[in-house]
């Protein structure tokens, strides 16, 4: 075990997975030399040499169709899209390509590519800066998604969307890159996509979330527990496929759902989520799931902290689902 | 600047030396018969789809010197990134008529399983890449699969098909500019067949050429008259060894004329007059071949009838051993998605599974 | 009043507008000459030249990004896409520009531009001209989607959304531009964005869909009759921002709900649908909101009928929110 | 084909009479003082960032030829798409640098309610549009913009601004092709600084140059001195007005150097050399332009200490009416998503209207 930041385990998994596995190659904006905008690459470039960590010209569209192809003639690619809001120019790369070919040739042509981006708000990066585009990719079939909360988890998480036979959107938590810290076991690690974590154990009402929302999480159920409110606390890791099982076995317990994201509410995952819930869960509901999302805005620069959930909103929620 | 259209069948029958590929009299014949077939298939395709027996079909007619010829230059274990088009390369790359004709009626003789609409095959052990329908989205990754066959330095090139119209997309431009920079073992063919359904060339691009544009990416750019088999092959053939000699990707357009409509939902007769499209038809690559042929003496009109009759029989028994075939399962409907099915595509073949009662 | 089919009314829609407004102006991949692929813009071009009926190079991102910018500039641009499944191109002129310029600019600039793409399945059309996308644009905040069902909507919805100050993406269900006939009126005819409409009354259970699946939707509504089941179905017709009194009013007299569309169902649209009604109407529910959707797959060519939710499909689900 | 570069300036305070705006002492003496003004405003927003008086901000040392010379071509009425960058170009046109630092501030004295970070401003009055991170969208716009300009008859010309890295996109591809094909009156201005972040121009292409790209597109190309405020002015306006006059389309590369980091949030000395720096350093455009003018006898020391002098106290005193304004009203959250507030928004409304107990 060492102590290290979410960026740093990131950059550790990618070192380690290239040490491992000579197919693996990273491309992207600014990621040799300079090391990623992040840091995320930060002496990949120097260890592994400019054919295997590849600073492109600043074209999405390319870096991920540029992806497909090499993942396609056998390449493990790890592409870097500088900030997810800039993913769009790549979508019909991602939506059209990366995510059928494997049906569409039913089977002949895969394309094992992982597309890592920072999401999220709070760096004060306004519109462009700090959005959180799951949704999109969730709703296209073929895609997995995964989020991860932790250093530890974003390092185990991150080893096996590489080593993953199928396309992952890897969604990184900008916001945590350097405030989050933990103790991350040392070399070969994995964290099996698909499972969730229950980061805080509770009977009262399940808090369905992750990325940065699981701080929020824990600290509206710190608060919660002053008011004699227990909440259990789930971070998804994988968003999709999600772990149902673990979601459902909470609330046939608790009887109460709140879904919890930064993104925007409308069409959002909460939506997938509460829908998914009351369809398997119905007469275990106590009260109507509750979505404590960001707003169906673009997001704001000065009224970032207002915008993105924080634990008040969320003990509201709490609140009114335990008093429902 | 406009570059020179390279071509070499001359009138005469002899042959521009620069561009002349040396080949003996049995080659030029079977290149002859190969553009004679790819025009049969296309034809029965589109009588299959008036005829209902299969959904769509998209033909090259006017197009064969340039599917051929490049087609015939590839060398094995060479990577293909066709469009819906390029059927004819494909099968000069070895892609056998019996799946190609599976694929046209999706059923259990596709190898792809009926997931994709007609013209969107692929063979993954001749590297030819599953087609799709949005326009030039196969040139970046074209650059990608040329990338990896370096990095492991094997001495391949890869090919990149598309038409006129995908030379406006940003994924040709993306393609170009990352294959200029990283000088990757790329060629990308473009059969400039003078439209985009119903879009003509000048309303395409202001540039005068695809060839033109080469220069905007600091890559090799031939212009190349796509109704000369013999020349089409001779500049593929050496734009694909420039690539894996590592000497530089090319751009090369061949400049040709679509013959029919865009595809069988397509109408010309909407868009463009009777009679360009008889003048372009009087350079037809299958007549013009032939001609030179004959002059030349290694081919006669029996030759010539003979080669449509037995290319249109064996298109025939390839029909007939696949129409009949049983329909594709349900169940594939939600295989492949991923590798190993999850658990809300489990619940979802349960949606079929179950026979409703009406 | 004409009968007319809904190509037709679209067509009519379109010619009324450019009459009324010299600002409209339409531009796409082969509208002009040759009338569009589905004959949508058929005449135009003759009629109010090329000028204002542009054939434009084959670029979905050059089309919508010129769209807006003629917008910004004062036009009234109605771009077409050939095929919903070729918007992706243009996803980030829709979603980082089109979407966000009133609200980046404080109002300053806004882009009424209307954006009309062919959607959906049942022609034959396989992964590349099947697809409903309507969930991606209904998650970005800052646009209007709206999807007519019926000759008479289609004209009276798209004259309203070339009016409507904010962008819309108009969605025609292809596989009703010659089936869908009916009457329409003459002339200036408009319908409001944000009304849905009671396709069919009924008191058991509420049917939520719109496009083409309200004609499955009345298909199977006639079949239950038959049961002793009485539904109501709501065409929604404008999909974002949608009516929700239309719908929570109607779910809560009949105490069940059944969305139906054709679109993927994981994030999309009826799932928002879901959360919606539970959190609104959950203490009338007598059964959990039901979801009858598309596959989380591409679309498929040969089994196209097995993908696209049809009466038996939906039937099985009234029977089962009813019996629940 | 290497596009000449064109510059004015000459070591001797001589001018090219090719390239002469023939301008009298005292617009050039303005000139000059709009330059220090620029470099003095982004040395003022580094400092506030710094000190955390505001969140971010890009600056364009090195550029200020390029920016001023450009703006000081537009006309009235002529409409502007920005990048992040071109502040400068923006006050040329008339932006007020009250509007410019209040959106600094992103506070009640920001126009655009602190909806978007630094440098993202914009002015409906002047035409100068919304500039929003992701690069090169604002080109496609630009063909709208002029589109619908020359559909009204007006005798204006659009102007687009974008850097090196944005001549990679689809974007910029799209762009060009339309402008090429629609002949729209607009100018396609490339501050070539060398730079994309960190990546340098020769890993953006492999065309040598932005201007030779225009050659794909049909459209003029011009490569100009970025270095040179004269030579960029009169290339500028000769290309705005040759645009308005219905001539076409023009693409503009100004040959420039970011003398900077990128951003504030940048490191420059990660990925370049001190000397790289240094020797650009050299060629600074208003070290340059200062001597000319001296050597001609306009400009004194004292002059240059003068502008530099008043342009940091204009600068204060902008920043010292804005800083402590109120902040944005929260409602305005969800203001401006629609014309009119929908259902969901008001509900949303509640979100924050509820003042939430801790
Ligand atoms: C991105 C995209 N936009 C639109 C279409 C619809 N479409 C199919 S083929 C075609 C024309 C393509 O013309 P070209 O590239 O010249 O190839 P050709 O069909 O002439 O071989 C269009 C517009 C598409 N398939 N993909
Ligand atoms: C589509 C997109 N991708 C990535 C980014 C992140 N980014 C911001 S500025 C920049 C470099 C732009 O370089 P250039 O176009 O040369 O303009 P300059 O900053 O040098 O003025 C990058 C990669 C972005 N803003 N937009
Ligand atoms: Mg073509
Ligand atoms: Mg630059």
């Amino acid at each position: 075990m060492t102590a290290m930041t979410l960026v740093q385990a990131i950059n550790d998994a990618l070192a380690l997975e290239m040490e491992r596995d000579p197919r693996v190659v990273l491309l992207g904006e600014d990621i040799g030399k300079n090391g990623g905008v992040f840091r995320a690459t930060e002496g990949l470039w120097a260890r592994f040499g400019p054919d295997r960590v590849i600073d492109t010209p600043l074209a999405e569209q390319g870096i991920v169709g540029m992806a497909i192809g090499m993942a396609l003639n056998g390449l493990r690619p790890v592409a870097e899209i500088q900030f997810s809001d800039f993913i769009y120019p790549a979508f019909d790369q991602i939506v059209s390509e990366l995510a059928k070919f494997r049906y569409r040739s039913a089977g002949q042509f895969t394309a094992p590519v992982v597309i890592r981006t920072p999401t999220g708000g709070g760096i004060k990066g306004g519109h462009y800066h700090s959005q959180s585009p799951e949704a999109y990719f969730i709703h296209t079939a073929g895609l997995k998604v995964v989020m991860p909360s932790t250093p530890a988890d974003a390092k185990g998480l991150l080893a096996s969307a590489v080593r993953d036979p199928d396309p992952v959107i890897f969604l990184e938590p900008k916001a945590l890159y350097r405030t989050a810290k933990g103790e991350v076991p040392e070399g070969d690690f994995t964290v099996p996509l698909g499972k969730a974590r229950i980061a805080r154990a509770g009977e009262d009402v399940t808090i369905v979330t992750y990325g940065a929302m699981v701080q929020v999480a824990e600290e509206a159920a710190a608060l919660a527990v002053k008011e004699g409110i227990n909440p259990e606390v789930i971070d998804l890791r994988t968003l999709w496929p999600m772990d149902i099982e673990a979601v459902i076995r909470s609330v046939e317990r608790t009887g109460r759902a709140v879904v919890l994201h930064e993104a925007p509410r409308t069409c959002g995952f909460g939506a997938e989520i509460s829908a998914l819930v009351q369809e398997k869960a119905f007469l275990h509901l106590k009260a109507p799931v509750a979505r404590v999302t960001g707003f169906d805005t673009p997001f704001p620069y000065s009224l970032e902290k207002l915008y993105i959930p924080d634990a008040g909103r969320l003990l509201g929620a709490i609140r009114a689902a335990v008093d429902f | 600047m406009e570059l020179p259209l390279l071509a070499a069948l001359r009138e005469d029958g002899s042959i521009d030396p620069d561009l002349d590929p040396k080949f003996d009299g049995e080659i030029l014949l079977l290149l002859f018969r190969k553009m004679v077939f790819l025009r049969a298939l296309d034809e029965k395709g589109q009588h299959l789809q008036r005829a209902g027996r299969i959904g769509f079909y998209i033909g090259a007619a006017g197009q064969e010197a340039a599917e051929i010829g490049s087609g015939f230059a590839l060398r094995k274990g060479d990577w293909v990134f066709p469009s819906y088009r390029d059927q004819g390369a494909a099968l000069m790359h070895g892609y056998p008529l019996p799946s190609l004709v599976g694929q046209l009626f999706g059923n259990s003789k596709d190898l792809t399983k009926g997931k994709q609409m007609p013209n969107h095959w692929c063979d993954r052990a001749l590297c030819i890449v599953s087609v799709s329908s949005p326009v030039a989205t196969q040139l970046p990754q074209a650059v990608g699969a040329a990338y990896a066959a370096r990095m492991r330095g094997e001495k391949t090139a890869v090919i990149g098909y598309f038409g006129d119209g995908g030379s406006s997309t940003g994924e040709f431009h993306a393609a170009m500019n990352f294959a200029g920079v990283f000088r990757t073992p790329n060629v990308f063919f473009c059969s400039n067949n003078q439209y985009a359904i119903s879009t003509p060339f000048a309303r395409q691009t202001a540039s005068g050429s695809v060839a033109a544009k080469a220069a905007a990416y600091g890559i090799e750019g031939v212009r190349v008259d796509g109704n000369d088999v013999l020349a089409v092959y001779t500049v593929t053939r050496r734009a694909m060894e420039r690539a894996s000699e590592g000497s530089g990707p090319t751009l090369v357009e061949a400049v040709t004329y679509r013959m029919g409509s865009h595809s069988t939902s397509d109408d010309q007769a909407r868009y463009r007059s009777a009679e360009e499209v008889e003048e372009w038809g009087r350079k037809d690559p299958i007549r013009r071949y032939g001609g030179w042929l004959k002059k030349k003496g290694l081919l006669t009109d029996q030759d010539e009838a003979e080669a449509s009759s037995s290319a249109r029989e064996e298109v025939q028994r390839a029909v007939a051993a696949c129409e009949s075939a049983p329909p594709v399962p349900r169940e594939s409907l939600v295989e492949d998605v991923y590798a190993e099915m999850p658990w809300h595509l489990s619940e979802q073949l349960e949606w079929i599974r179950e026979p409703i009662a009406r």
